[in-house]
């Protein structure tokens, strides 16, 4: 493909009109208040009946209105909790090693049936970058980024290292990332 | 067989070079490794060699892309000629040409003890803050510098911190505030 | 009206003025927090400015030496900010040619229409940012409620707004999400409707042709001397792209124009980034017409982590999977180069491998760091207002610079 | 004599209760929820008393409470007195100036003849001009004794900016006082009781001038140069904070209500209906019958007229100040003085000749 060069506009020559600045200013107005006129009919619109999707306005009222994030969403990591109640995790530590902050450690153990599972495992919410290499590097999908990002900052630091305790959601919760990462990320046809 | 081994025919740069630097002791080594055509010359004759470079009609090389270094204390078996001359750094420069749309990656190996070389600064101005870089983290004096100072480190920094034997997790003394 | 006036007798002797020094940033309004500028001013006229970056040095490529070859990605998403994927793909790009394979066709694309997103998105703030400090802030917001649109895209590929973490050596971590063409069409009429409300509020206006044009300008050869390359360079007048000198990925079987410029000033510097996000645009459509089906990933697990279902049975892949997540992969033992456009220019990455699982050098080539280092040549002289869009058109971003 | 007294004392109330109570206020409302309409926003709306926001006018309530108890720090070095006495020399002259604006006209109510303005001076104009330029002296303080090099430029900047345009404000006048053949704004006012007599109609471009001059006074964009944010952190009030900085601001959407006053009252006709004069109005409204009643309802139609006039100024002031970008220093100096004070001349001289030769039939 030849290198296509496209000259830039450079409006060296001004007509002597648009030399005085008042059509500028003219036509600046016109685009800011067809703005206004249009938004302020979407709002009254709005105001009277019909709700959201006449709005013409892009921001959204947060507390009442909230965005929900697309599936490929990375949010706070946590660990699935299994319909038998046990976690998913069996303490293999490739998560720690995959985690560039480092923030995670477990002291793994086992049950009485040789099952391995996490004695401990805390994860520091104050280092976590959000990347996602856990949920890459972990073979039992047993931790997943959930699409949980309201009310993830405290006030006081030790209250942002999570336990176990508040890292295990149960797995229906999370149906939405595991069919996400089955398909799209490490499905058998993204071979 | 080893990496820089890849034979093929020398591109028209290098064929160049070659010619041009036939008799003379500079050119150390050259390789055109995944492509990119490299000449690894003797740090003395740095200014000589980037001149021709730069102001040879054929060759053209009128941007200099990026001068850095590259410390190579624990594995010197990487590059062949670095346990030969007993270097430890290398000053790196990729230099490319907006004309004849070629490039070329410049290498001069220094030794540990004095690791000094000649300023390009005054060929490409770009050179002036890339040199400063290198100073700054590497320790690699540039001769005839416009000012090398420390450019992203603070003025109190102790040591070169991208050297391989600076440890990660060492501390810096405190600075209080000056006033 | 706009000219500056020439100075032919030595001011400070014939009336004896103190300089007034003046500290500009680092946490100044116009210098978004990562660049000081010590400025001697006669005046409002700048006599000395002295550039100081630094700021936001954290260590990249120390920190890259101590994580293996898949670790990095994160750090590579915290250079250039406003446009992660290109930073991810150069590396990742880097890496592969160091290691010798390409990864799938579909892949390609969709690195490329990642990085033209990116590459929207980074010019859109640019653009925006350059005209808030000139004080058009309903400008700004246009382009800012644009990029919140592009962000969305991104988001729904990659999973975040800001450091996209997306693209993997020899690979991309996920597929485009379902009616990702349909999201696209609808965003982008949106987008060219706010780029022309923007270019209609600026582009002829007098007060903005008077601050922006003949301000900070620079001949083409002083642009390749001083190390420019991508916007800048090409608003002085030289059309290089590293997308069309040395076309990589897909770049080659896609029709867009690389806009230049005349003088190199500010305005040319502004119109120019204002008609790439135009091209940016038309490389994305055609993209989405011309990607095949198929694989993103390359089906070798010596360097791809291999499909989840396969590993978590076969104790084969089991192996390899631990072996690459605590080693990393063993690159060959070799050194490559390999340079990508990135927002604000030729993004090179240099990296030296000894066979291990760590990186032994890891050199990124900024692009706004030559650029900057121009500004002193660029501004003395000239007035203090004009420190300002000069500044913000070369766009330099604190990630990228420092490092 | 208390009859004059209290209705002075009426009068001072509306006009001072209404520019300050509510303009001044409302401005900051207006100007928030404006630019967020304008930018696709939504703007504040999150200030609720039990529950009601009302589309965020609390907003300017919760500021003023904010800002009152915020700290009032004065920067180590700075000259106390002076960083005190910034802001009132700042909003005093843009206050007095709306003294001598008539809102209304001549009414008799019962047999007693009301003139609505406060101070019904000959030299109205003049005494505007002369109010508006003590405003300097505020701007130029405040630069000065906040012993900050930022705004020390923004100080020097803003005395520049306001000298060179106030003489072209006061140019630009004189083509309408030629017209009127008069300075106090009272009889302009009743000069323009027809439409055609309007200062639009003849004097647009002396319009444009004076509207240029009067945003360049008022140092809102594209002049505020003085307190340009990216270049000079914020001017000549960065280091106000408290009430001292609501001075400013306050000194700032009060100039925008004088401006919006005066060009109603030189340009569009004061209080007057366009194509209805007073006597019109009166009689149409049962003048025989109810004189009382009638000039009574002409006088609130007036004020109303004069109110709406005076909002739809307004208005166009903050679409251009959320509009145009912010010129470089250098160039408002030199738009001041050549071209907007030369374009001044031409427009008198022109006048001149207009009415010499009887094609601007005066009123």
């Amino acid at each position: 493909m030849a290198t296509k060069i496209k000259k830039i506009r450079r409006n060296v020559t001004l007509t002597l009109w648009e030399q005085s600045y008042v059509p500028e200013i003219l036509r600046g107005m016109y685009i800011t208040l067809e703005h206004f006129f249009i938004n302020l009919w979407g709002l009254i619109l709005e105001f009277a009946w019909s709700g959201r999707e006449d709005r013409k306005i892009a921001t959204v009222y947060y507390p009442e209105e909230s965005v929900t994030p697309p599936p490929a969403y990375r949010g706070r990591p946590v660990l699935v909790l299994g319909a038998d109640g046990n976690e998913k995790c069996v303490a293999c530590g490739l998560c720690e090693a995959a985690c560039p902050p480092q923030c995670i450690s477990i002291i793994g153990a086992e049950r009485a049936n040789g099952e391995r599972y996490p004695l401990r495992y805390t994860l520091d919410g104050t280092r976590c970058i959000f990347c996602g290499r856990c949920e890459e590097a972990c073979p039992k999908e047993a931790i997943v980024m959930s699409d949980d990002w309201r009310n993830l900052c405290e006030y006081d630091r030790s209250k942002m290292i999570y336990e176990k305790a508040d890292l295990l959601v149960p797995e229906e919760k999370l149906a939405g990332r595991l069919a996400f990462i089955r398909d799209k990320a490490f499905g058998k046809d993204r071979y | 067989m080893n990496w820089w081994e890849t034979g093929g025919v020398d591109s028209p740069v290098m064929a160049k070079v070659k010619e041009r630097f036939k008799g003379t002791s500079t050119l150390i080594f050259t390789h055109n490794f995944k492509g990119d055509d490299t000449i690894v010359i003797q740090p003395e004759d740095v200014s000589l060699v980037m001149e021709f470079l730069k102001d040879d009609p054929q060759l053209a090389f009128d941007i200099l892309m990026d001068v850095t270094a590259v410390d190579y204390l624990n594995d010197p078996d990487i590059q062949p000629y670095l346990s030969g001359l007993g270097a430890r750094f290398e000053v790196v420069y990729h230099i490319y040409s907006e004309e004849k749309n070629h490039r070329i990656r410049v290498k001069a190996p220094l030794k540990a003890e004095e690791p000094i070389i000649n300023s390009v600064a005054f060929i490409w101005p770009s050179a002036d803050w890339f040199e400063r870089e290198a100073w700054d983290l590497y320790g690699v004096v540039f001769r005839g510098h416009p000012n090398l100072k420390r450019i992203l480190l603070y003025k109190e920094f102790v040591g070169h911190p991208l050297r391989k034997d600076y440890p990660k997790t060492k501390r810096q003394p405190l600075i209080g505030p000056v006033n | 009206m706009s000219e500056q006036p020439k100075k032919d007798y030595d001011f400070h002797k014939e009336h004896h003025t103190e300089l007034l020094t003046v500290n500009m940033g680092p946490s100044h309004p116009a210098t978004h927090g990562t660049v000081k500028f010590m400025l001697a001013l006669d005046g409002e006229t700048i006599e000395n400015i002295e550039v100081d970056v630094g700021y936001l040095h954290r260590g990249f490529e120390k920190e890259c030496e101590a994580q293996t070859w898949t670790g990095v990605f994160p750090y590579t998403d915290r250079l250039d900010y406003l446009a992660s994927v290109i930073n991810n793909v150069g590396y990742a790009m880097t890496v592969e040619k160091l290691i010798g394979i390409t990864t799938p066709e579909r892949c390609q694309y969709i690195r490329v229409i990642t990085s033209e997103l990116a590459r929207m998105g980074a010019h859109f703030t640019c653009l925006g940012a350059g005209a808030l400090e000139l004080g058009a802030l309903t400008a700004f917001i246009y382009f800012v409620e644009a990029r919140e649109m592009v962000w969305d895209l991104i988001e729904s590929v990659c999973g975040a707004r800001l450091t996209h973490n997306y693209v993997r050596i020899g690979g991309l971590t996920s597929d485009l999400p379902d009616g990702f063409a349909g999201n696209v069409k609808t965003t982008f009429k949106e987008c060219r409707r706010l780029w022309i409300d923007f270019d209609k509020l600026l582009t002829k206006n007098r007060i903005f042709l008077d601050r922006m044009r003949d301000v900070g300008g620079i001949s083409s050869a002083d642009a390749k001397a001083w190390g420019f390359t991508g916007p800048c360079l090409r608003a002085a007048g030289v059309p290089y792209d590293v997308r069309r000198a040395e076309p990589y990925l897909v770049y080659d079987r896609v029709d867009f124009e690389i806009p230049v410029g005349e003088t190199g000033d500010n305005y040319d510097r502004f119109q120019v980034r204002l008609e790439e996000i135009e091209q940016s645009m038309r490389i994305v459509e055609q993209c989405l017409v011309q990607m095949p089906e198929g694989p993103v990933n390359v089906n070798n697990p010596e360097w791809r982590q291999p499909s989840k279902d396969l590993s978590s049975g076969n104790i084969e892949y089991m192996i390899h999977h631990f072996k690459n997540v605590l080693e990393g992969i063993h690159v060959p033992k070799g050194e490559a180069y390999q340079a990508v456009e990135g927002a604000n220019g030729e993004l090179g990455y240099y990296i030296v491998s000894n066979g291990s699982g760590y990186p032994v050098k890891m050199r990124v080539r900024p692009p706004c760091f030559p650029i900057t280092s121009a500004l002193p040549m660029l501004i003395k002289g000239r007035l203090i207002a004009d420190l300002i869009p000069t500044f913000d058109m070369l766009n330099l971003i604190g990630g990228e610079c420092d490092r | 004599m208390t009859l004059a007294l209290v209705e002075t004392a009426a009068k001072i109330a509306f006009v001072f209760g209404l520019n300050i109570g509510v303009f001044a206020p409302l401005l900051g409302w207006v100007e928030r929820k404006q630019s967020a309409v304008m930018q696709d926003r939504i703007g504040a709306d999150r200030a609720d008393v039990f529950g009601f926001t009302i589309i965020g006018l609390f907003h300017t309530m919760s500021d003023t409470i904010k800002l009152i108890f915020k700290e009032d720090f004065i920067p180590r070095g700075a000259d106390r007195i002076m960083h005190t006495a910034a802001p009132a020399l700042a909003l005093i002259p843009a206050l007095v100036a709306f003294t001598v604006i008539p809102f209304g006209g001549h009414y008799t109510l019962w047999g007693h003849n009301v003139n609505l303005v406060v101070a019904d001076l000959d030299v109205g104009a003049l005494f505007v001009f002369a109010i508006s330029s003590l405003a300097a002296y505020g701007v130029v303080l405040a630069g000065w004794s906040s012993n900050n090099n930022w705004s020390f430029l923004g100080g020097l900047r803003a005395a520049a900016q306001m000298f060179s345009y106030e003489v072209a404000m006061g140019l630009t006048i004189i083509g309408l006082v030629m017209f009127y053949q008069s300075l106090s704004l009272v009889t302009i006012v009743e000069k323009q009781n027809e439409f055609w007599h309007w200062g639009i109609i003849w004097h647009w471009p002396a319009f444009i001038l004076y509207f240029t001059c009067a945003i360049a006074e008022n140092k809102r964009i594209p002049f505020d140069v003085p307190e340009a944010e990216s270049e000079l952190v914020a001017g000549y009030f960065t280091e106000y904070s408290g009430m001292k900085f609501i001075m400013f601001w306050m000194a700032e959407f009060v100039e925008v209500v004088t401006i919006s006053a005066l060009c109603v009252v030189l340009f569009f006709g004061g209080h007057h209906l366009p194509f209805v004069t007073d006597a019109e109005l009166i009689s149409g409204l049962g003048g025989a019958l109810y004189p009382n009643f009638a000039n009574l309802a002409a006088m609130g139609i007036g004020i109303l007229t004069f109110i709406v006039k005076v909002i739809i100024l307004i208005f166009i002031q903050m679409t251009i100040r959320w509009t145009l970008p912010r010129f470089r220093y250098d160039q408002v100096m030199a738009l001041g003085w050549k071209l907007v004070l030369p374009a001044s001349l031409i427009w008198i001289f022109i006048v001149g000749v207009g009415i010499l030769s009887g094609i601007m039939p005066r009123p």
